[in-house]
């Protein structure tokens, strides 16, 4: 049999591509949706000691009871490693035990500043936005106090922009030397973006978004037409290496079988 | 310098003045909600997102109607979208007048049709805060300080609309946030067990339901089941909330449904998106749905008894089946 | 049987005043010593619905299981209402849940000021004090955070001072109006002050230290020459109700069999 | 500003690159304080006066002996008389410079005879604080803030020596404390179960125990019995510390003695006043009975074990017997 799927959704690619971005050993952060899709997935892989953490208490436990709906619910907590509240969980990760925050947006700038608040006019149109988002969640905290963190995108033009409708979760704001350091913030910011086309990264000088590697059926020029602002592109741009059997199989049998964070749009 | 709900110095002289002896506490639902919840009130909402939301108090609260609500909450999903569509139904009788919060959303159940509906049509004033920030400051309150500082989110377009100040830190000179202090009038609190004075045992993630309900004016505690006093003190360690910080104590088996309740009962991922589907035809055009909803399971009960009998009994055994959290503690439970 | 104890210690009276001024069903944030001793001897009279606070963690204990030899041992948690730590104890009180604040202190002042850090010339002589006290512990947050405090005190003349060696626990300051509030403090202050001699408060103009009540055996005269500054006598300066054979019987035979807090000298 | 241990940013440097993974963290209590306790270190000592002290890891630290340490805590007792004596017996081998506390005496069991002659003497450097400020200090570092706000004790003559500083609130205008976060070198902390990988469960009074072990740059936990990591992740609600905030776990029963450790074993009434008499005629210029206890207790013996096996069986059995606390959950314990 094959080693690589030849059947797989970009929601799928994205999940694979996350998973394999995590390190084993480390303090993950998990967003809800795609994140803790891609946590799970990496735990069954090459992660098996990877820590969890959920910002409604839940630190470390076994994923092993089915996919959490919610960042605070029961399956989040099954032998758990400690559990209070969401202060707890972000006391924690303001002090230094969250090595990763894995969380989503639905708008990025090219310095990885992420929008999730709302579309339209702000601040003037604050109180009657175009489009109102959810709202920052956690994700603001875990974008200023993770040590590093890693994102997910749908990759879309109208989502990649030069400049956002909102900031709410920061990254390396306006992109100039020590602009996390002079906001106050602890951590390092964004590490890595992963899309539904492509692996990017931020230029250690600029801070700018760059190309690292783009997804199977993607090129360079099919990222950068995607893509509302340009991003730079390295000469070592490879195509990252395709979902394996095993891995779709495991999201779509074991991980999520009935499909709620993949196959659906993340921004649902 | 504006203050929702009490500003902190009113917070301490309220509680100051306040009877703080261990009594029995339990009343109906219907007087808890007539006496401790009033039009204009700032409520804190316990839970986070569908987790052990106070459906039942919101529920009754709907029933019996209140207006010009401020609602603080970090992270919330059913219990504001049953306020929001009780509003966007009849605001004559309910009404949402503010909300400070930090998301409002199902997560896999999908976005908020009615914070859509009521944001984009400038329905309701908003202040933005991150899930930290609402915690934390529910914390400050809890703990008697004007505020707390927080490091995040520094740089983010929240802090221009919010009530977040940033100074230099007086003893390393960078840059820190200060949040102040919430105390809402009213805390809504659903937990799995209470005893007759208020002292609750909580399974699973706390979530922000200590500091909520030590932060408010007033507390009014549903619980899955209510537990003798000696069995809940048999375990000191394990209360959550202590009784002098709780105003009134019901039992209300089920009082989260359709949301989570750790160790009882998972989401009902039938009934919550057909919930949410009213609400989005609503936010389209198309209100009948919204108001048969309403009409059948709030204003066509009495109770939390009554709403669950319209639920087929093969779909509650099926949440509690498949509820992955720990189990209560064996215990005597409080009879009549 | 005669109903008042005619054989009883100084100490003994103390605990008795003590215990008589407390009210029923108040929430009573316990120093260690002598406090202990009288709330335990409330409860176990007039006062059943006493709500103790330890501030190791402890939240509406039994005191049944024995004298508790520290406000953090084992004694203080029997079937105990909440149980954390000292910042969930000092953080209830900082947000109003104690109604009273009950300690002891070294030296006085006529605000009600407390010192039990140092003897000594301070500051200049802080790194070597004439004799150093265990220092504050958490009387000085009781002083400032609980609704009201009352003070017990052996009354001697080297303890009552026109001015302190050190303010550990501030009472009134300087007596000025509304010194508190200014000061940033949350609860309003002094109310009794028990000693081996009188019961005492504090003028609601001067904030200065008044006679209520002198204990049996001692007279105005007595009290004042035992008193390091001048006190205000009121009209209707009383006798103390002496102890009744029933108090004197539990505190000896119940509540401090080995004599730990009761006929010690309070400062050991 | 000066910071004793680390400051609030090399904190979070050093957590930053540290290996937070679950791991087997058994090792000897010698090794641990070999790897953990340095000459000079800020040292913050967990317990509360004579409850739950880390006595084991004090005397390990004697019999190495340490030098320069800043000692930081709330109120302690026998911990502290312990180190206190070893100083004053030979101060060549073991030194206080600096303590930063709230109290220093053993309550029932009368003052400190070591704290009088050292301060009285100008032999160590003093920062006097309260209770609450030293508990929010380690809270403070626990949750990465440089400073927490506290309002106790505005007006005491303690503001005058230590770091804290008043500022005016920027919300109400009132002055408020604002206290510096503490972030010990190494936490010494005892509690009655712990599993391999550092989590701990602690019974009773929780002290600061975790707010200092969170704060620090290595936490040293000795506990009464080692668990099945399975047991101890049965009831995630009860456990206090996790892994992450813990180096070395080394299972040592009686620990805490001769002071008390909820639910295992009361105070020595007999063995306490003993030491402190032994300190008193040292304080009164007799060093004779001071040497004899530690040459018989501490440098006789190679750890606890050795230590109780010098006191009457009938006495360690009557400590257990009077002790009142909540006695341990069943549960299996990690065996070789």
């Amino acid at each position: 049999m094959a080693k690589y799927s030849t059947d797989f959704t970009t929601q799928e690619m994205i999940v694979v591509a996350g998973s394999r971005t995590l390190e084993d050993n480390k303090v993950i952060f998990a967003g809800t949706g795609l994140p803790m899709v891609a946590i799970t997935l990496a735990q069954l892989t090459h992660g098996p000691g990877i820590v969890p953490v959920f910002e409604a208490g839940a630190v470390g436990p076994e994923l092993s009871r089915g996919l959490p709906l919610s960042v605070g619910d029961s399956r989040t907590t099954y032998r758990a490693n400690y559990l209070l509240g969401l202060n707890s969980a972000f006391e924690l990760t303001q002090r230094g035990f969250a090595d990763i925050g894995f969380i989503g947006g639905a708008e990025i700038d090219p310095y990885g500043n992420l929008n999730s608040t709302m579309m339209g006019d702000f601040p003037d149109g604050y109180q009657k936005p175009k489009t109102r988002l959810p709202g920052s969640g956690g994700a603001s905290d875990m974008a200023c106090s993770c040590e590093r963190t890693i994102i997910i995108m749908v990759h879309e033009p109208r989502r990649f922009n030069e400049k956002l409708n909102y900031i709410t979760s920061p990254g390396y704001l306006d992109g100039s030397p020590n602009a996390r350091w002079r906001a106050g913030h602890v951590g390092q910011g964004p590490y890595r973006v992963i899309t539904t086309k492509a692996i990017l990264g931020f230029d250690d000088e600029t801070k700018r978004m760059k190309l690292i590697a783009t997804l199977p059926g993607e090129t360079v020029k099919s990222v950068q037409e995607a893509t509302g602002f340009e991003l730079i592109i390295p000469g070592d741009v490879y195509e990252f290496e395709p979902p394996t059997v095993e891995e779709i199989r495991l999201i779509r049998e074991v991980i999520d079988p009935k499909g709620y964070f993949v196959k659906k749009k993340i921004k649902d | 310098m504006y203050w929702t709900g009490l500003s902190p110095d009113e917070a301490r002289q309220y509680l100051a003045n306040k009877d703080k002896s261990k009594r029995d506490k339990r009343m109906s639902l219907k007087e808890a909600v007539e006496r401790f919840v009033k039009d204009g009130d700032n409520i804190g909402i316990a839970g986070f997102v569908n987790g052990r939301q106070p459906i039942a108090i919101v529920h009754e609260i709907i029933r019996q109607g209140r207006k010009d609500l401020t609602l603080s909450y970090q992270s919330a999903g059913l219990a504001i979208e049953y306020l929001a569509g009780a509003m966007v139904l009849d605001e004559s009788k309910n009404s949402i007048k503010r909300m400070e919060l930090a998301y409002w959303a199902h997560e896999a159940f999908g976005i908020s049709p009615l914070f859509r509906y009521l944001a984009e049509n400038s329905k309701v004033e908003l202040e933005d805060w991150s899930n930290y920030n609402m915690s934390a400051r529910f914390k400050a309150g809890s703990m008697g300080l004007p505020f707390i500082p927080c490091r995040s989110p520094l740089g983010s377009d929240m802090l221009q609309r919010n009530r977040a100040k940033v100074i230099d830190c007086p003893f390393t000179g960078r840059p820190i946030m200060l949040l102040p202090a919430s105390h809402p009038n009213v805390a809504l609190v659903h937990v799995q067990e209470a005893d007759i004075y208020g002292n609750c045992r909580i399974q699973g993630p706390l979530y922000t339901c200590p500091e909520i309900a030590m932060a408010s004016a007033h507390t009014i505690i549903t619980c899955e089941r209510l537990i003798e006093h000696e069995e809940m003190t048999r375990y000191p360690n394990r209360i959550s909330i202590p009784f002098f910080a709780v105003d009134a104590v019901i039992e209300v088996p089920f009082g989260a449904y359709p949301g989570n309740c750790h160790g009882l009962y998972y989401f009902d991922e039938k009934h919550i998106p057909e919930f949410r589907a009213a609400c989005e035809k609503f936010r389209k055009g198309d209100p009948g749905p919204l108001k048969k909803y309403y009409d059948t399971f709030i204003f066509g009960v009495e109770n939390t008894a009554e709403f669950i009998d319209k639920i087929p009994f093969s779909q509650i055994q099926y949440v509690q089946k498949i509820e992955s959290g720990i189990r209560l503690e064996a215990g005597y439970t409080v009879l009549g």
